[in-house]
């Protein structure tokens, strides 16, 4: 389940500024923004063979928007955690070259954090309809009791 | 109130001058074939006319209209099949040396 | 192609004409199926499905918009679904209804805090028929179905009462 | 029957037309919209549109309790809602660290199997439908009706359950529902069999299935697919083997894989996990141990800050919830992973080049649930 | 050989046409539900027909998506007056949560799911007006029950 | 007079008949369709449901017609007509019995090939009209799978026209009365076995089966231009469809299944019985029809096309060869 | 009505070549191999024809194998034999060549009994089997978007010529009540007959691309590729000219008036074609413009009206066409510029000395076949004392000399630095059907005397 | 059919052959120019009947009303991009009018002068059968020709209609 967190610091020393440590989550990566294609691009071609993109989610972290990337190997089962923060309204740099997996949800976290694409082939708004203010999952609050009563 | 066999040409005259300034005057190659069809429609009117008023019981007419339909129908088969072919290189089925007549 | 509407307005054949059409009506609702979420799959296709099979009242499930009488909105619309919903409520030819199938269809339902969720389907289109549940049981959609065969027959009668009245 | 207006008769210089299949369209299964362009038969090009159904389940988890998050993800993936609230279940046992009676753990590993076959019935008879086989429809809704009257009895409802909780299931198996569990288990194998014969022994059908939207095994790990749509493709993953949870660790089953990765490997390794599911659903019932079924927890859960991620296999495959804590009543951040956008995905690369009359068996073939897809 | 399938096919269609149907003719039958079935949620009286809430608002906390409304008035002395409860049946899941919060037993999940109504109106309901909290000294409290012979309008059930 | 008044007399009989056998027939078949499903179909217009269809047709006259923008409008409204009429003229040939019957032609069976021919073209008029994309691709397949079928099933009767010498029908049944060596009824679907399984497997593929899909009236491609029509336009379309299977296996039984005849049974008996048992048959066939069309799925249209042009017509040819050189050897004085 | 069926055996041959072309590709061997084998087919369908004879009117007097019909179809299959070895040897340009040969064969078969044709339905049937599979040849190339457009063309006015016909011999046999050639009844019937002769006639004429419905051949050919060209003028249009001339020849016998039809036609044609060669630099261009010309010789022959002429333009079809074949093979081969045929006598000198010997049997030197034909063709009008003609045909013959020595100078004299045709690579087959086709210029030249007496014309 | 033509029947079927043929003409839309062109050949149908030749009737109805029409409006649909464009006419009609303009004149002069020579309607000619026993007879050769015609036509449409692999 959980890869070797030695084994990912000197894999990764050699690639980007990032830092690995254990969490309750597991593995976890801690990587600048522009690194971290070139971090999962790397852990792909490894002896890891983090072969899939399982998941890809942001959190909103009240000034920033932390991005995480959740790798999985079939060949050893193990999992790994990528992760990176943005600022608001700052660029997500597409992974969907590396992983075909990324394409959909690095779409949706765009348009729910509202983060610029970059790099993705088809970097369209993809849950709401063009016109309309996007929904952004961070800062749109949800109705009140009373809207939705009266509503 | 009989009607004579000229009643009859004359309808297939009147088609068959309509369909020849419908081969004359347009351009687009289907409505070319369509005014062609009427054409042979009106040939075709011609010889069932006349085998049912010369000629009732050899009928050569109508065999000759059986054969002139299967002909044409093969005949108008080949010509949308080359309108296609022309269309799919070019995208268009103008006749592109149509000249007024 | 409205028959109805072509008979004289004071014949005295109008009022049974209309009394028959609308038994034609109320035993032949055919319903274009905008299922969108959970409702979609208990409240109609369990509800089409052998156990409870609604075509046994006439309601035929599926059918395009333009011949369809009823449409059915079973499951949450959103804002962006709601502008297809108005677009197919449109193509649909009078007389229709609409049956709101579920909570979301009514009001919303557990999504109704979501500002992307419309409350309920009659802010857009006009609604007949709601049934509450989430999802409802298929017997309770075919309630509703019953409900709206009821509300079809009222109305005829209260129409041609006012027509009496005003003769 | 998407609306005239979204409907575009456009003709460019190839003199390609342009689809809209959805979204509202039978064979979607519910909204899913794709933008197909066409060359004559051929399509050229297919986009997801999506978004019909986005409600907003990951904002409202942000705010609901601990214990209210099953309610949520029953709505989710609305066709196997013990799957989802079980994953839910299992991140805030993880992150809060609950011990769950063992009972309870037999009853989620039993009801998942039930709501598992219910799952691949409504895929079953839609596909059948999508085929153009009616009658297909009403046979697997037979066999459906019968599992959802065994998961009515147990929970209480026939979809949305509100069954498995952190901490437990809310309720212990009643006798009239072991009953009805046997007497399902007596004939389901024959009936399985019968489904097979009609709809997967049908030759025309074979001829259509085989060879069509062929995922192989590199760009269906590349793609992110899991559950049948991966193993059909030839990579035994399966998250009830390998993590482990529930009662999957002292339960035997087998996990079907395919070998070509094309539609009829999907739709045979669909069918082998039915079968599978049956013989775990016996086990279960055989070995179910005895005891309390919900672990004795605080009126409000508030696990400490942290963060967490769950799976469990649902019949799309891998359904994960990955929760961030931040020490009050409500999560900070609540993301479930779902199996569906990735197999929409993979229904983008499938589609161009095969034609458009196979475009609703390719979309059936994957089985998706919009519900789950859009959140 | 090529063809067999179908022909099993339709030999299966003939004996299922043999079968039974198994549809139930349901305005006229109608399905068992199971015990445990949830649909609309009503308020329990207990064997006076008195009901037994007792305005703790448990129920109101415990709803995801607040579809219970519960007002009630605070007196000196005696049980909360219930003002109002309302109950937005047209939005409510059906979760049981409210039910399983109420200590009391003061509330249930009945077992009616004809439900439709045509005015929408109808999607909310009173499950109690104006009524006191009566029982809570009952169950809850040693205090002993206090005479029943306060001003009490007749109660309201949602069926009425 | 008195002639055009009788064929008007004929023609709305026609009428009436197509009109009440499509209300009556499709209503036991969506029952016995129910049945088949596990389910019990309509219940509960009328006693036991019968009057289910009437109330659909009855339906369909009181909505409003509407029609979609950006149609064209003439070819719109004509196109349901142009798919209707013909399916209705194409019972003018059919011999419902020995005297009963709307007009007796020496081209009868040519005549309902070639009015039942024209039905396409209404389809494709009408999806070209309605401007839809879906529409559009639905009538191509019609279209592929009309071009692919209709000449299989034109070929696969031609054996009986050699062997019986004529086109008309009723003489095609009369052929067929009596036995075979006392025990086989003298009808072509025997010795002719192979020319049946064409028709059959032609009419299935040709036939369109949006009507009998009760649950399947899918607005997408494969109802092609039905879904664009509402009221009773859309009415036209599916008596029309209706019309036609019942005229595929009127057909079938007529050429194959020795029309109104009964083997064993009087001649003077089998007269006056003569529609009821044409009409038995030929329900008989049209629940067969669906019955195997329920099994089937859909076919794609590249693959019947194969199917039509890569082996039912060589076939078909092939058989028609053999049939030839059998009737030449054993009839030497004949016509063929 | 049995006993004449054997007349059928070359046409049967022919057929079975091309559906051995056809579908050879499918047996084991390949696709040159059945071309080959189509081509023996044709020719051994013409040897059949040279030993079988001639004979009485056969089915039902709808065909007559007379020693006219014996002569063209020996032509027919002979010029097919000659393309379709060519073809075999260096394929058709850009395309597979099995559709192509298998369509020229059953084009062969249609002329071939369509020079037999004794009444209006066969004719009329038959002719379309002769030319329909001109059309396909012309718009061979699918990729060549010009060459199809202009096939679009051809297909078009060549469908009216045949509709104009069809119309004009419904009016024939109406007239006439019969639609055998003998049966033909003109008398009497006034403007009727008129314009049923007039239609059927310009639709003929159009089929063989003589005036005035001329000018499109030239539009619509002068793209095509030149080896269906060589095909496409020659075969079908010599069935077309033996059954024209046999019709005329059956209306003239009720209706004299029809040569000054035809008479006018044919000046009209030689004036047209000869005036329109003289400025053409494309070689195509300049072969169709002559070929319209050469046709205007062969129906002054027929304004005559007699059998003579009769005979003297069947013999001068064959006579014209063979030469013909040849140019056009050659042009073929070295490109359709008469640039292109530069210094030709220095790279091929053979090639060069057989157009010489084409050339100079177009323009009609003695003692090569052109020399005989227009010389009988020219004797049979001075019989019907057509002397305008005549002098119009003299005169046109010295005009047209002047652009055939314009082909004979280039390949000459021509100027080296226009040598641009890269070299060509040697195929027997090819060589053979050239060869071929020289000797058949002289044989046909010096057998001329027998040939003509056996078709049946006689001076004096 | 009786032994006289029916005046009112021959006007009708006249008045719609001639009307759909101008209709076709004038259409400014090649479907509803088809769809007039298959009105006519079923008008023309008609006047088969009139004629006593029922097996044309139905042949020209199978043929010319309903296979060829459908292949029409099937090319039609498939060269798309002109489908909802008018027909656009020649540069200059006005010499095609006179052309046809005059055969119709010399047309309507010759039936005029010699039409009804032949006026009598005959007695009952023979039927279909007939029909058969001469195509198949009679005319054996034409008809095997005509195979043929149909193969070539079948081989040359499929030479087009196959895609070129380039």
């Amino acid at each position: 389940m959980l890869p070797d967190v030695t084994a990912v610091r000197s894999l990764l020393s050699g690639v980007a500024e990032a830092e690995a440590e254990c969490t309750s989550l597991g593995v976890v990566v801690h990587a600048s923004s522009g690194d971290a294609v070139a971090i999962l691009a790397a852990l792909k071609s490894s002896e890891f063979d983090f072969a899939v993109l399982i998941d890809l989610l942001g959190t909103d972290l009240g000034d920033r928007v932390e991005i995480t990337y959740h790798l999985r190997s079939f060949t050893r089962d193990e999992d790994i955690f990528v992760k990176s923060s943005l600022p608001h309204g700052g660029t997500l740099q597409s992974a969907s070259g590396v992983f075909a997996s990324a394409l959909l949800p690095e779409r949706e976290t765009a348009e729910l954090f509202g983060l610029v694409l970059a790099g993705h082939p088809n970097p369209k708004r993809l849950l709401t309809t063009e016109g309309q203010e996007p929904l952004l999952l961070r800062s749109v609050p949800i109705r009140t009791v009373k809207e939705v009563r009266d509503g | 109130m009989a009607v004579g066999p000229s009643a009859f040409m004359g309808v297939a005259a009147v088609l068959f001058s309509l369909g020849l300034y419908g081969v004359l005057t347009r351009k687009n190659a289907v409505m070319v074939l369509m005014s062609l069809e009427l054409m042979t429609v009106a040939a075709c009117l011609n010889m069932v006319t006349v085998s049912r008023f010369v000629t009732p019981a050899e009928m050569t007419g109508q065999v000759f209209a059986v054969f002139a339909m299967a002909v044409f129908a093969a005949q108008i088969g080949i010509g949308l099949a080359l309108v296609l072919a022309v269309y799919r290189q070019t995208g268009s089925i103008e006749l592109s040396s149509k000249k007024a007549t | 192609m409205a028959l109805d509407r072509s008979v004289g307005e004071h014949s005295l054949a109008f009022v049974k004409r209309e009394q028959l059409f609308d038994w034609a009506r109320r035993n032949s609702l055919w319903c274009t199926t905008l299922g969108t979420a959970c409702c979609a799959i208990d409240g109609l296709m369990n509800l089409g499905g052998p156990r409870f099979d609604i075509d046994r009242m006439g309601v035929l499930f599926g059918v395009s918009p333009r011949q369809a009488d009823v449409m059915v909105v079973a499951g949450t619309v959103n804002r962006k679904m709601a502008e297809t919903l108005k677009l197919l409520y449109d193509q649909m030819s009078e007389p229709r209804w609409v049956v709101a199938v579920g909570a979301c269809a009514s009001t919303g339902g557990p999504f109704r805090e979501y500002p992307n969720v419309v409350l309920g389907v009659d802010r857009v289109v006009p609604v007949d028929v709601y049934i509450p549940g989430c999802p409802p049981r298929p017997e309770s959609v075919q309630y509703a179905f019953m409900q709206l065969q009821e509300k079809i027959r009222r109305q005829t009668e209260e129409r041609s009462a006012a027509r009496r009245d005003g003769s | 029957m998407s609306p005239r207006a979204a409907e575009h008769v456009e003709h460019t210089a190839t003199g390609r037309m342009v689809f809209d299949v959805g979204s509202q369209h039978p064979s979607t299964h519910g909204l899913l919209r794709l933008a197909i362009e066409t060359d004559g038969e051929e399509i050229v090009s297919a986009e997801a549109c999506l978004g019909f159904l986005h409600r907003g389940i990951e904002k409202l988890g942000e705010h609901r309790r601990y214990h209210q998050l099953p309610t949520l993800m029953d709505r989710g993936d609305y066709l196997s809602g013990i799957h989802g609230e079980l994953a839910s279940a299992l991140a805030v046992e993880r992150l809060r660290g609950i011990e769950v009676p063992p009972k309870a753990h037999w009853l989620r590993s039993l009801l998942g199997e039930i709501n598992r076959i219910a799952s691949h019935m409504a895929w079953y008879g839609t596909f059948g439908r999508d085929a153009g086989v009616t009658s297909h429809f009403f046979y697997s809704m037979r066999d459906r009706e019968a599992l959802l009257d065994i998961l009515e009895a147990v929970t209480g409802q026939r979809m949305t359950f509100n069954y498995v909780r952190p901490g437990g299931v809310i309720a212990d198996l009643t006798v009239v529902a072991e009953s009805k569990i046997r007497r399902f288990l007596r004939t389901f194998d024959a009936h399985l069999d019968e489904h097979q014969t009609f709809l997967g022994g049908n030759e025309l059908l074979q001829k259509r299935l085989r060879g069509v939207g062929v995922i192989d095994r590199d760009s269906a790990m590349s793609l992110g697919l899991t559950g049948a749509n991966l193993r059909a493709s030839g990579v035994p993953y399966d998250v009830r083997r390998d993590r482990p949870y529930a009662a999957y660790s002292e339960l035997e089953f087998g996990i079907p894989i395919g070998t070509t990765g094309d539609a009829m490997d999907r739709y045979l390794v669909r069918i082998e996990e039915m079968r599978q599911a049956a013989r775990i659903v016996r086990q279960c019932i055989e070995g179910l141990p005895e005891g309390a079924v919900m672990a004795k927890l605080p009126k409000a859960l508030r696990p400490r800050e942290g963060e967490t991620y769950a799976c469990v296999e649902s019949p799309r495959g891998e359904l994960g919830v990955h929760l961030v804590a931040d020490g009050s009543e409500t999560p900070r951040r609540f993301h479930y992973r779902a199996p569906s956008l990735f197999a929409i995905a993979a229904l983008e690369q499938m589609l161009p080049g095969t034609l458009l009359a196979d475009a609703a068996l390719l979309v059936g073939s994957v089985d998706i649930v919009p519900g789950e897809v859009e959140r | 050989m090529w063809g067999e399938g179908i022909l099993a096919g339709m030999r299966i269609t003939v004996r299922n046409m043999m079968r039974e149907p198994m549809t139930v003719n349901y305005p006229h039958v109608k399905l068992e539900l199971p015990d445990r079935a949830r649909w609309a949620v009503a308020a329990k009286y207990d064997a006076e027909g008195k009901p037994r809430c007792t305005a703790c608002r448990a129920c109101v906390r415990a709803c995801p998506h607040h579809v219970l409304v519960l007002d009630s008035t605070r007196r000196k002395k005696g049980p909360k007056h219930i003002d109002r409860y309302t109950y937005e049946v047209g939005a409510c899941m059906m979760c049981g949560l409210c039910v399983e919060a109420c200590s009391f037993d003061a509330i249930e999940m009945s077992r009616t799911y004809e439900l439709a109504c045509l005015d929408r109106k109808e999607l909310t309901r009173d499950l109690l007006r104006d009524v006191d909290a009566a029982a809570v000294e009952q169950t809850n409290s040693p205090k002993p029950k206090r005479p029943a012979g306060r001003k009490r309008k007749r109660s309201k059930t949602a069926d009425e | 007079m008195n002639a055009l008044l009788s064929s008007a007399l004929h023609a709305s009989a026609a009428l009436v008949l197509v009109l009440l056998n499509g209300v009556v027939l499709v209503f036991m078949l969506r029952r016995m369709i129910g049945r088949m499903h596990l389910r019990r179909g309509g219940l509960h217009a009328g006693p036991g449901g019968v009057i289910q269809t009437a109330a659909d047709v009855l339906k369909l006259l009181s909505k409003e017609g509407t029609r979609p923008g950006g149609v064209n409008r003439w070819v719109y409204a004509i196109a349901p007509m142009a798919v209707f009429v013909p399916s209705l003229v194409a019972y003018a040939a059919l011999p419902f019995s020995e005297t009963l019957r709307i007009t007796r032609l020496d081209t009868g069976l040519l005549f309902t090939f070639a009015v039942l021919s024209v039905v396409p073209l209404g389809v494709i008029a009408g999806s070209l009209a309605s401007a839809s994309n879906r529409a559009l691709i639905g009538a191509m397949r019609v279209v592929a799978r009309q071009l692919a079928c209709s000449v299989p099933l034109l070929l696969s009767v031609l054996p009986v026209v050699m062997i019986t010498g004529t086109l008309d029908l009723g003489d095609i049944v009369n052929y067929q009365t009596g036995l075979w060596s006392g025990a086989f009824p003298r009808w072509f679907a025997i010795p002719l076995l192979p020319s049946l399984a064409i028709f059959t497997t032609a009419a299935l593929c040709g036939l369109d089966r949006t009507v009998f899909d009760i649950h399947g009236i899918e607005p997408g491609p494969e109802s092609g231009l039905a879904g664009e029509y509402s009221a009773m336009r859309f009415g036209l379309l599916c008596i029309s469809e209706f019309g036609n299977v019942f005229v595929i296996s009127a057909l079938a039984v007529t050429v194959f299944f020795g029309g109104w005849t009964l083997p064993f049974v009087p001649l003077d008996l089998q007269s006056s019985i003569g529609p009821v048992v044409f009409l038995i048959k030929t329900y008989t066939l049209v629940f067969l029809f669906l019955w195997t069309r329920s099994v089937l799925p859909r076919v794609r249209t590249d693959q019947l096309m194969d199917l039509g042009w890569k082996w039912l017509i060589p076939l078909s040819i092939v058989w028609i060869m053999l049939v030839g050189l059998v009737v030449k050897a054993s009839l030497p004085g004949t016509v063929v | 009505m049995l006993s004449g069926y054997w007349h059928f055996t070359p046409e049967v041959l022919v057929v079975c070549g091309a559906f051995a072309a056809l579908f050879g590709g499918y047996l084991p061997g390949k696709d040159r191999g059945a071309a080959y084998a189509a081509a023996g087919a044709a020719a051994l369908a013409a040897a059949i024809v040279a030993f079988g004879g001639t004979g009485g009117p056969i089915v039902f007097g709808q065909l007559e194998p007379d020693s006219v019909a014996r002569y063209a179809r020996t032509g027919l299959a002979g010029l097919t034999a000659v393309w379709v070895l060519w073809v075999a040897g260096r394929g058709m340009p850009g395309e597979r060549r099995r559709e192509g040969v298998a369509l020229a064969l059953f084009a062969t078969a249609g002329g071939m009994l369509l020079s037999m044709a004794e009444d209006l339905i066969v004719m009329f049937v038959t002719l379309e089997l002769a030319t329909m599979p001109a059309y396909v040849l012309m718009g061979y190339r699918r990729k060549d978007v010009s060459g199809l457009k202009r096939a679009l063309d051809y297909f078009v006015d060549s469908i009216l010529a045949s509709v104009i016909v069809l119309y004009g011999l419904s009016f024939l046999y109406g007239i006439s009540g019969s639609t055998a050639f003998s049966g033909l009844e003109l008398e009497g019937s006034g403007m009727l007959g008129f314009v049923a002769v007039m239609l059927t006639l310009v639709g003929l004429f159009a089929k063989v691309s003589a005036a005035p419905l001329r000018h499109w051949t030239l539009d619509a050919n002068a793209k095509a590729a030149p080896v269906s060209l060589a095909f496409v003028s020659t075969v079908p249009r010599v069935a077309g000219i033996v059954v024209m001339s046999r019709l005329i020849l059956a209306i003239a016998a009720s209706a004299p008036a029809i040569g000054i039809l035809v008479g006018v036609a044919a000046a009209a044609s030689m004036i047209a074609g000869n005036c329109a060669a003289l400025s053409q630099g494309d070689l195509r261009r300049l072969l169709i413009c002559s070929g319209i010309a050469h046709l205007g010789y062969l129906m002054m022959a027929l304004a005559a009206g007699t059998e003579t002429g009769y005979g003297a333009a069947v013999f001068y079809a064959v006579a014209y066409a063979v030469p013909s074949m040849g140019v056009m093979l050659v042009v073929a081969e070295e490109g359709v510029a008469i640039g292109d045929f530069a210094r030709l006598a220095s790279r091929r000198p053979w090639v060069a000395w057989s157009m010489v010997l084409w050339l100079l049997s177009l323009i009609g030197i003695p003692p090569l076949a052109g020399f005989f034909g227009k010389l009988y063709l020219i004797g049979a009008a001075l019989q019907a004392e057509l002397m305008a003609l005549v002098l119009l045909a003299i005169l046109a013959t010295l005009l047209s000399a002047a652009y055939y020595f314009r082909i004979v100078r280039e390949m000459f004299f021509g100027d080296e630095d226009e040598q641009v045709g890269g070299a060509i690579e040697p195929s027997h087959a090819a060589t053979v059907a050239l060869a071929l086709c020289a000797v058949a210029t002289v044989a046909i030249g010096i057998g001329a005397p027998r040939l003509i007496a056996a078709l049946g014309v006689r001076f004096g | 059919m009786s032994e006289t033509v029916s005046g009112p029947v021959f006007a009708i079927l006249a008045f719609a052959c001639i009307g759909g043929a101008i209709g076709m003409l004038s259409a400014r839309n090649t479907i509803h120019a088809a769809l007039w062109l298959s009105e006519v050949m079923l008008a023309v149908a008609g006047l088969y009947l009139l004629l006593s030749a029922e097996y044309l009737a139905v042949v020209q109805v199978l043929i010319y009303a309903s296979a060829m029409s459908v292949v029409v409006l099937f090319i039609i649909m498939l060269t798309l991009r002109e489908r909802e464009g008018p027909v656009r006419m020649a540069d200059f009609s006005i010499g095609g009018g006179i052309l046809a303009g005059l055969t119709g004149v010399i047309l309507y002069m010759a039936l005029a002068d010699r039409g009804d020579r032949i006026s009598a309607m005959p007695v009952e000619p023979s039927g279909t059968a007939a029909l058969g026993e001469l195509l198949f007879g009679r005319w054996t050769l034409p008809l095997e020709v005509a195979a043929l015609i149909l193969l070539v036509s079948l081989v040359a449409a499929v030479w087009w209609s196959r895609e070129v692999d380039s």
